[in-house]
């Protein structure tokens, strides 16, 4: 006899609700599931991203209590585009070549963004590869690999703060000694660069190897019995299999990893080089709007500009991926 | 948890405020016992501060009540009318005497530039001295006598860096004199700001310029004063004798990315330089320091000169100058009980308080009377009241305005570059000239 | 099926040998050697350039406080271990980091169970205006944290209202920091999410619902747990960078520990304007990393392999 | 228990038709069967029914139900996958308890009926174990032990059996024949096993295609398949088709080796329409042991003999010294018979054979639809015998 | 082509046991197939060969070398495995063509191997689609086609047919055997489909508990099995088994229904000794219509038939109006008889039965072992016909 429970009409509002859900189409239950993400967004995202977008239409005033004078439209975009606006510590960019390179927030930004990853991303799939690796003491491999990220951003800078401080740490001294650093490396852009981007990735290292393990694990071994009995060496292994199956994890590390690198500011602040000597994008968001001046309108801008520049940057990046894989289902 | 504002009158303090003073002296002071005192600790760096108070007042939070503000950064607020007008709250007599009583320059630091107006209330002010090691000095033939007489009567740079380089010789320590040129706001406001001034350099000509009227002051940083300055700064690193007047070298290379915990490390901490410029608080350092020998062996003076009063035309310029740092308290305008407020607020001004900030967290009274009074039978300051006094006396502040923050930068920017020979003096000054020009006519 | 893993266990070699020659002949007879020593190698240098700032980390922490600035090598300069006791008696350090926990903790669970939702529909689902949206999760991502701050600051100080609705004052509160949190990891977590949730089989969540469940039951009862690796990264980035983050955290909590300031307001607590206490500022670090650790300890077990395995002929 | 109902189901996949317009209706407690070559849509059929798989059109009824919309919980069916699709982070208790667990069966009731399931699947000791630690059979198993542990309305069966060796197969066969009376369920199951789909089923859907070839109860399936596709399909080995066309005197073979005589009017067709001829290898007869109604003797040659135990396939060429075409077994001049294990068959060796007349079949060449079963006397069409698997209970 | 030789192979998991002491030798060219019980190690010795399994203890040489230590790819085999496992981020013509682009055959090449394999297996159509747009035998036969498109030493194949309808096993299977005969290529081959058991190997192992039972001919399996074990598994439905004892006339069963004549001193086992006799369902015989060297007449009385087609499975009780224990099938005082389709059964009728007495079995009740094989005269212990599979090239 069929003894199976059929689901009555249950006067459980709550339940009720669940059967409700149960039977709204495919798009319908989809929305459903969306809107606590996109109600979070939109009050804790999208609404004060409208403001501030307002906000960078007014022209900044110093001197009152208004914080922002008259409407000027995208003025305050056209100032800093083409480096007009003083309240800037740094140049956005300067076409005319009178600013060093690693002094122009763009390119800054821009460098430590390529370099970073790069290096993030080469140096996870090693740690990733340690770590999905068997053997006695694997959790404590993984734990020692992980721990950087766990470090606050401002123990990491004043760790490399320190490494590099010719004083107290010992890595500037052989590199002064070769000719690689000058006698402060922390008040010279480039090796304030060079510093600030070493500390990036060796704490966000940790990161993409993460990401990539849990990318790695989620692979079904049974295709590696495949491929071996295939035929194939380890690198083919890699290359056909966990390459082309972790490749959607390490779309998603490598493209928060670029859109991060990209906003760039506290480890900058922390490691002691400072906004002046290394200028992210996010470096000049932050000075304008929190330095006592309270820009708040180039503070705006800056941002959006920011934001305009990343989002440039991520759709040359998965254009360039959808040519070179002929598209993953991302 | 929860609402510390309660019903306390807050003090946005510091830790050591925090912890060490005695919120007694307050009632012995005449603040009605009714009224529950909180000192709290806020953040201890000075640009998290501004960031923080920034966005309490932008917040309209209630707590705290009295917040404790850098001197570098309080005239923004006053002009974007963030915190009490404490000319508008408070009785005129109040306001006048402490006017008259504290050290000038803290107290235009605190007043609204376009009115005059008092907004906030000096707290304690600060000044650097240049420090150095006695014994070592004695190691190298001088003796009491010369403390002594630099203890009122600074040499000049010229003199100096030849003593210094001449210890130093003898010396088995690291450093010569070590300072702060870091590419920081300290630079801007202070390190660099006294030195240009004791050649009779500024920012914006005359020093009635300081806090305004932006935009309608004269920039002033290209001047040979100014140039001169710089290379003064840069022949005491290297030598080069590139400045008019005959500067030896007499400091490391490091100074130009040190601010002021490399150089208390490398004199105090590690004794291991010669001479030091710094605040106030390395010499309750020192105090504390064996090496000193309970401060016996620390030499204390007011900043060497560049060129003597007489040598320079502006006012106030020339001959040995400190910068001036130091704290004011500004009346958070959302405060719960405005009456208590400024009940409290008040009484900071007097002696009782003034005594127990010195006596408990080390901080010097901002009376000129008092520094010399109180100071005299501190256990650190003691020996230095005079020297203090002097300093005090001589400071020079940075010249704050709404625009002033980035103005800083690019100042700290422009100058730490032409110290390390990124560019040349010259080139350097000219594009912060430009840069300046344009935050001013904002 | 899957053997084909073989266990390292043995990766000390147990050769009595010991010569370097001895070790090349027998590497030539048998080419595992070579690998398992390259692994080995790279795995050492691994640890090496991920552990050394740390154990120098351990050293300025044990460093007298005061002579930090003499410079600090591979041993402590000075010994002081109190700076383990100090931390504690400066500030209230353990306080800062509870507030931190509870941050992370409050966030992670906020993050992971809307990103669930989230990554479910995006990962599993078919529906008009997919990309967009994913595309509008991602955006966010792009702007700094500070283009979010005012207006959140003022709405949370109750300055100004979000379509006609005061919240209550959240500033100094965990709520003040947990939501702009969770909307700030969010898109990440997502992401993830969608890429995890996305290549578990249908046929398991098939099965799933044939037995019994609703679709919400399937996300959580096989979709979820089948998903551990990318659900605990998710978590584990979260939560890592929650307990550290220094942004919102602190800028919408006051400085003092009860007014819910994090672990990073008590680090720089260690800093005064002129003086800096490298060693207590190293020895709360390495305290603070402790729970972390221990997070990571636990988390990382659930990143097992081969979790679909043996689930489908297929 | 209940009946099942599919109408103008239809379902694609892109532009790929993967069934065309399915109707089926099955009784309440009925044991059904879907046969049909590899691909030809059983697995979307039962995916449809049990809501898996939304069709693009036609509705489904459970116990008169329209259920089109509803989702597969409230279906109340219990399913095993043809891909088993066990729980790979449960053990095999949780896999098979995983149902009742949700209907928040009590603890002791669980075990129980745990305990039954997996004595049924014979995997008691084994409930500990992760579907990862076991073999093909036994995760299979574990699949089936979880649909039986419930008792559903209808169970759908995704070839359950099919990597279980013949005598678990045998066993398992049983047990949800033991189910199916027990409960009363209806049943829908997938195989490719003849055997199975034989014994267990009251009746047989064949699927070719996308479509519904026949549905009936297996024997009649057997002796009167519906069609060409039919008559190959079930059976195996598969039937003899010889090609060639109708006379006035019956049926003569195109290759010229096969007459065969009966009168042509009793079927649906013109004289000289094209026509096949259906004839099961157990219906090719060595003409000297051939006793009854049977065709006039044909010569051939033996060439491959399959020795299979309990009978032996024969493969005859009609040319001497001709080779069968194994790729192609039903290849113009080549026929399979199959004897029994005594039989003395040698290979390479002339015999002649017959057909057993009235176990001979004949289709339409265009339309392939079946004219006749039978030949020796006049056709019969209806195919009522009472179905085999219902009587054993 | 390679020999295969497995020694001594053990395989622990923790500690259970799945191969005990197991020990193969594998002919250069042979077609062998591993039947047991599901759980019985088949998989396991399959992943033992091509090495992705090592063994506890044991060695595994290919072509007289020790591959004991090699890695899979060093092995030269291509494999089949039982969950199919296709590259689910590469379409067929990507699955298939894996191996050979591992080993950079030119484009051409690989194209036209491809087609073929794909030809063979019957997807030609299909190569872009994706392993999740398929049907299950679909992806089965992708499978197989990666297998077979290259050319190794040795095939492993585990289930390759389990999910193919019989039209299409069929034609795997001879076309396996097609490639086997080409490309001499040593098979081994696991299933449980007695059929391709019996028609394709040159020898099969059967496989207990991690415990080789028999190694030999299909045939010799079938008409002679080693054990009791072998005798049951091998052939379906079951053999019919009756327990009973030696007596100087012969057999007497314990039951008493049944006593077979024949000289006890032609076996190896003294009277009075329990033993076992075997009949498989194809030697019970309805007494009217048996001829022949058979025993006494059993009176029996049907109780369920099944009619499977090409034959109807009688299950015979001894005691009238007993039912038959369909769960237990070898009950004692039940028995299983397989008869022609035209044999005219009904249920619960009296029926008497004899046993072909030349193909009777009879086994050590103690040690399992057989004694005898046929019981007419004395017992045959060589049996060496010839290998049916390998005549039919
Ligand atoms: N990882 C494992 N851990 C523990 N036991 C295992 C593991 N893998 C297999 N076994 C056991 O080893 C035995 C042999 O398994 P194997 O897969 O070889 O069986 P098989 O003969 O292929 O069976 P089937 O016909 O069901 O596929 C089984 O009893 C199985 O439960
Ligand atoms: N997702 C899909 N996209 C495109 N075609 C599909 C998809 N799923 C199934 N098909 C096609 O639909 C047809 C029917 O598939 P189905 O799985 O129902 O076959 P089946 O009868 O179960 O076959 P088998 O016996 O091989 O399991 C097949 O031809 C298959 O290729
Ligand atoms: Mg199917
Ligand atoms: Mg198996």
């Amino acid at each position: 006899m069929a003894t199976e429970s059929q689901p009555s009409r249950s006067k459980n509002p709550l339940k009720r609700g669940l059967a409700w859900m149960e039977n709204l189409s495919e798009e319908a239950y989809a929305y459903l599931l969306l809107i606590p993400a996109f109600l979070v967004l939109a009050v804790i995202a999208f609404w004060p991203l409208w403001r501030t977008f307002k906000l960078s239409l007014y022209e900044d005033e110093l001197f009152g209590a208004a914080k922002v004078g008259d409407f000027v439209g995208l003025q305050n975009y056209i100032d800093v585009l083409t480096n007009q606006n003083p309240l800037l510590a740094r140049p956005l960019i300067d076409l005319t070549g009178g600013t060093p390179f690693f002094r122009q927030a763009l390119l800054v930004t821009i460098a430590f963004a390529v370099i970073s990853v790069v290096f993030e991303t080469l140096i996870g799939f090693g740690q990733a590869y340690i770590m999905a690796k068997e053997y006695r003491g694997r959790r404590w491999v993984r734990v020692a690999i992980i721990l950087p990220w766990a470090i606050p951003i401002v123990i990491q800078g004043m760790l490399f703060y320190l490494l590099f401080n010719p004083s107290v740490g010992f890595l500037s001294g052989p590199l002064q000694s070769i000719g690689v650093f000058g006698a402060n490396p922390l008040t010279d852009s480039t090796d304030a660069f060079i510093i600030t981007t070493v500390a990036d990735i060796w704490k966000t290292s940790a990161f993409m190897a993460l990401l990539i393990l849990a990318g790695m694990q989620s692979i079904d071994k049974s295709l590696y019995d495949v491929a071996e009995v295939a035929g194939a060496s380890p690198w083919q292994r890699f290359r056909h299999i966990t390459l082309p199956l972790i490749l959607p994890a390490l779309l998603v590390a490598m493209l928060f990893r670029t859109i991060d690198a990209m906003r760039v500011y506290g480890i900058i602040e922390a490691s002691g080089a400072g906004c002046g000597t290394v200028p992210s994008l996010s470096c000049l968001v932050v000075d304008t709007m929190f330095g006592s001046t309270q820009a708040y309108a180039s503070a705006a801008t800056v941002a959006f500009i920011t934001a305009i520049i990343i989002g440039a940057a991520i759709t040359v990046y998965l254009l360039a991926l959808k040519f070179s894989s002929g598209g993953t289902h991302q | 948890y929860g609402d510390s504002g309660s019903d306390a009158v807050v003090i946005s303090g510091n830790q050591n405020l925090a912890q060490n003073l005695d919120i007694q002296a307050f009632y012995d002071a005449g603040v009605s016992e009714e009224i529950d005192i909180e000192i709290s600790a806020g953040p201890e760096d000075t640009d998290s501060r501004s960031e923080a108070f920034v966005s309490t007042l932008d917040a309209g939070q209630s707590s705290p009540d009295i917040m404790m503000m850098d001197n570098g950064w309080t005239i923004p607020f006053i002009s974007r009318g963030d915190i009490a007008n404490l000319e508008a709250e408070m009785d005129s007599s109040f306001i006048e005497e402490v006017k008259a009583d504290s050290f000038d320059m803290l107290v235009r630091t605190a007043s609204n530039p376009n009115t005059g107006e008092m907004w906030a209330l000096p707290f304690f002010p600060d000044y650097p001295t240049m420090q150095y090691r006695k014994d070592l000095f004695r190691a190298a033939g001088y003796s009491d006598s010369d403390f002594e007489t630099w203890a009122t009567d600074p040499p000049s740079w010229e003199e100096w860096s030849a003593t210094v380089a001449e210890v130093h010789e003898q010396s088995d320590v690291d450093y010569g004199y070590v300072w702060q040129a870091d590419s920081y706001a300290g630079l801007s406001c202070c390190s660099f700001n006294e030195l240009m001034s004791t050649y009779g350099g500024a920012y914006f000509g005359d020093l009635d310029n300081l806090f305004g009227p932006v935009g309608d002051r004269p920039v002033t940083v290209e001047d040979e004063a100014v140039l001169e300055s710089i290379n003064v700064a840069r022949d005491m690193v290297y030598g080069n004798g590139e400045a008019s007047q005959d500067i030896t070298q007499c400091a490391p290379e490091e100074v130009f990315g040190w601010s002021e915990p490399d150089t208390d490390g490398a004199f105090v901490g590690d004794s291991n330089a010669v001479a030091m410029r710094n605040w106030t608080y390395t010499i309750g350092m020192a105090e504390g320091d064996e090496q000193f020998t309970e401060g016996e062996e620390l030499g204390v003076m007011p900043m060497p000169y560049g060129r003597s009063e007489s040598e320079v035309e502006a006012d106030g310029l020339g001959g040995t100058v400190s910068a001036q740092g130091g704290w004011l308290l500004g009346v958070n305008p959302h405060t719960n009980d405005m009456a208590e407020t400024l009940e409290v607020l008040r009484a900071v001004h007097s002696e009782e308080v003034q005594a127990a900030v010195l006596d408990g967290p080390g901080f010097l009274p901002h009376q000129p009377d008092l520094v010399e009074s109180l100071a005299g039978d501190h256990p650190a300051y003691g020996d230095y009241s005079e020297t203090l006094a002097i300093a005090g006396d001589n400071a020079v502040s940075r010249p704050v305005t709404p625009v002033w923050p980035q103005q800083s930068q690019q100042v700290h920017q422009e100058v730490n570059d032409a110290f390390q020979g990124n560019k040349t003096p010259s080139a350097a000054m000219s594009d912060l000239s430009t840069a300046l020009s344009d935050l001013e006519d904002l | 099926m899957s053997q084909s893993t073989q266990p390292e266990t043995d990766s000390t070699d147990t050769d009595t040998g010991g010569l370097f020659t001895n070790w090349v002949d027998s590497a030539i007879a048998n080419p595992k050697k070579v690998y398992r020593a390259m692994f080995a190698t790279v795995a050492i240098f691994f640890l090496f350039t991920t552990l050394f700032p740390l154990y120098w980390l351990t050293m300025i922490a044990f460093s007298d406080g005061s002579r930090v600035s003499e410079g600090v090598g591979l041993l402590p300069t000075g010994f002081d271990p109190s700076s383990f006791i100090e931390i504690f008696q400066q500030v209230p350090f353990h306080l800062y980091m509870f507030n931190s926990l509870v941050f992370a903790t409050l966030t992670t669970i906020f993050v992971l169970l809307i990103a669930s939702l989230a990554g479910y529909a995006f990962g599993r689902l078919q529906f008009r205006g997919k990309r967009p949206m994913m595309l509008a999760v991602l955006v966010i991502s792009f702007f700094p944290p500070a283009a979010f701050f005012i207006p959140l600051f003022q709405l949370f100080n109750q300055q100004i209202s979000f379509l006609g609705i005061t919240p209550p004052e959240l500033y100094s509160t965990p709520g003040g920091v947990v939501i702009p949190l969770s909307a700030v990891f969010l898109p990440l977590a997502i992401f993830i999410l969608t890429t995890f949730y996305g290549q578990i089989p249908d046929g398991l969540e098939d099965a799933a619902r044939i037995e019994g469940t609703t679709r919400l039951g399937a996300l959580f009862r096989v979709i979820v747990p089948l998903s551990a690796p990318g659900v605990a990264t998710a978590g584990i980035l979260t939560f890592i960078a929650v307990y550290n983050e220094f942004f919102f955290s602190f800028l919408m909590t006051g400085a003092a520990a009860q007014d819910w300031a994090p672990i990073v307001d008590g680090i720089i607590s260690y800093r005064s304007q002129f003086q800096v206490r490298y060693d207590l500022m190293a020895a709360a670090s390495i305290v603070a990393v402790l729970p972390v650790a221990t997070l990571v300890v636990i988390a990382q077990e659930k990143i097992v392999s081969g979790l679909t395995s043996g689930a489908l002929k297929e | 228990m209940a009946t099942i109902e599919l109408e103008h189901i239809r379902k694609e996949y892109g532009t790929d038709i993967a069934i065309e317009d399915l109707n089926l209706d099955i009784e309440d407690g009925e044991f059904i069967t879907l046969v049909g070559p590899s691909g030809c849509g059983k697995s979307t059929t039962i995916e449809t029914i049990a809501g898996l798989t939304k069709p693009t059109s036609g509705t489904v009824s459970i116990g008169e139900r329209d259920v089109t919309k509803l989702p597969p919980k409230d279906r109340g069916i219990a399913m095993v996958f043809q891909n088993i699709a066990l729980f790979p982070h449960k053990d095999v208790y949780d896999n098979i308890s995983f149902g009742l667990q949700l209907r928040k069966f009590d603890e002791a009731e669980i075990d129980k009926r745990v305990e039954k399931a997996a004595d049924t699947v014979q995997l008691n000791g084994m409930l500990d174990r992760m579907p990862s630690e076991m073999s093909g059979g036994q995760r299979q198993r574990v699949a089936i032990a979880r649909a039986i542990v419930r008792q559903p309305d209808a169970f759908l069966m995704d070839e359950p059996l099919a990597n279980l060796d013949a005598e678990l197969r045998v066993h398992m066969r049983t047990q949800l024949q033991r189910i199916h009376d027990e409960l009363d369920t209806t049943i829908v199951y997938v195989t490719h096993d003849q055997a199975q789909a034989m014994t267990m089923s009251d009746r047989i859907a064949v699927i070719d295609d996308g479509d519904l070839q026949q549905f009936a109860p297996p024997l009649e399936c057997y002796n009167e398949p519906a069609n060409l596709f039919v008559a190959g399909f079930i059976g195996s080995p598969a039937m003899n088709f010889i090609e060639g066309h109708l006379t006035a005197q019956g049926f003569e073979s195109d290759a010229g080796y096969l007459d065969v005589e009966f009168d042509p009017s009793t079927v649906d067709a013109a004289v000289g329409q094209d026509v096949v001829l259906g004839a099961r290898p157990e219906h090719v007869l060595p003409s000297d042991t051939a006793t009854g109604d049977v065709t006039a003797q044909i010569d051939t040659y033996t060439d491959v003999t399959e020795p299979m135990g309990k009978e032996i396939f024969v493969y005859l060429v009609t040319d001497q010294g001709a080779t069968v075409d194994m790729e192609d077994p039903g290849a113009s001049g080549q026929l399979l018979m199959s004897v029994g294990p005594a039989a003395d068959v040698g290979e390479d060796e002339p015999l002649s054979v017959v057909f057993d007349k009235s176990n001979l079949h004949l289709f339409d060449a265009d339309s392939e639809v079946a004219l006749a079963h039978g030949l020796s006397e006049p056709a019969t069409v209806d195919g009522s015998e009472d179905t085999p698997a219902s009587a054993d209970d």
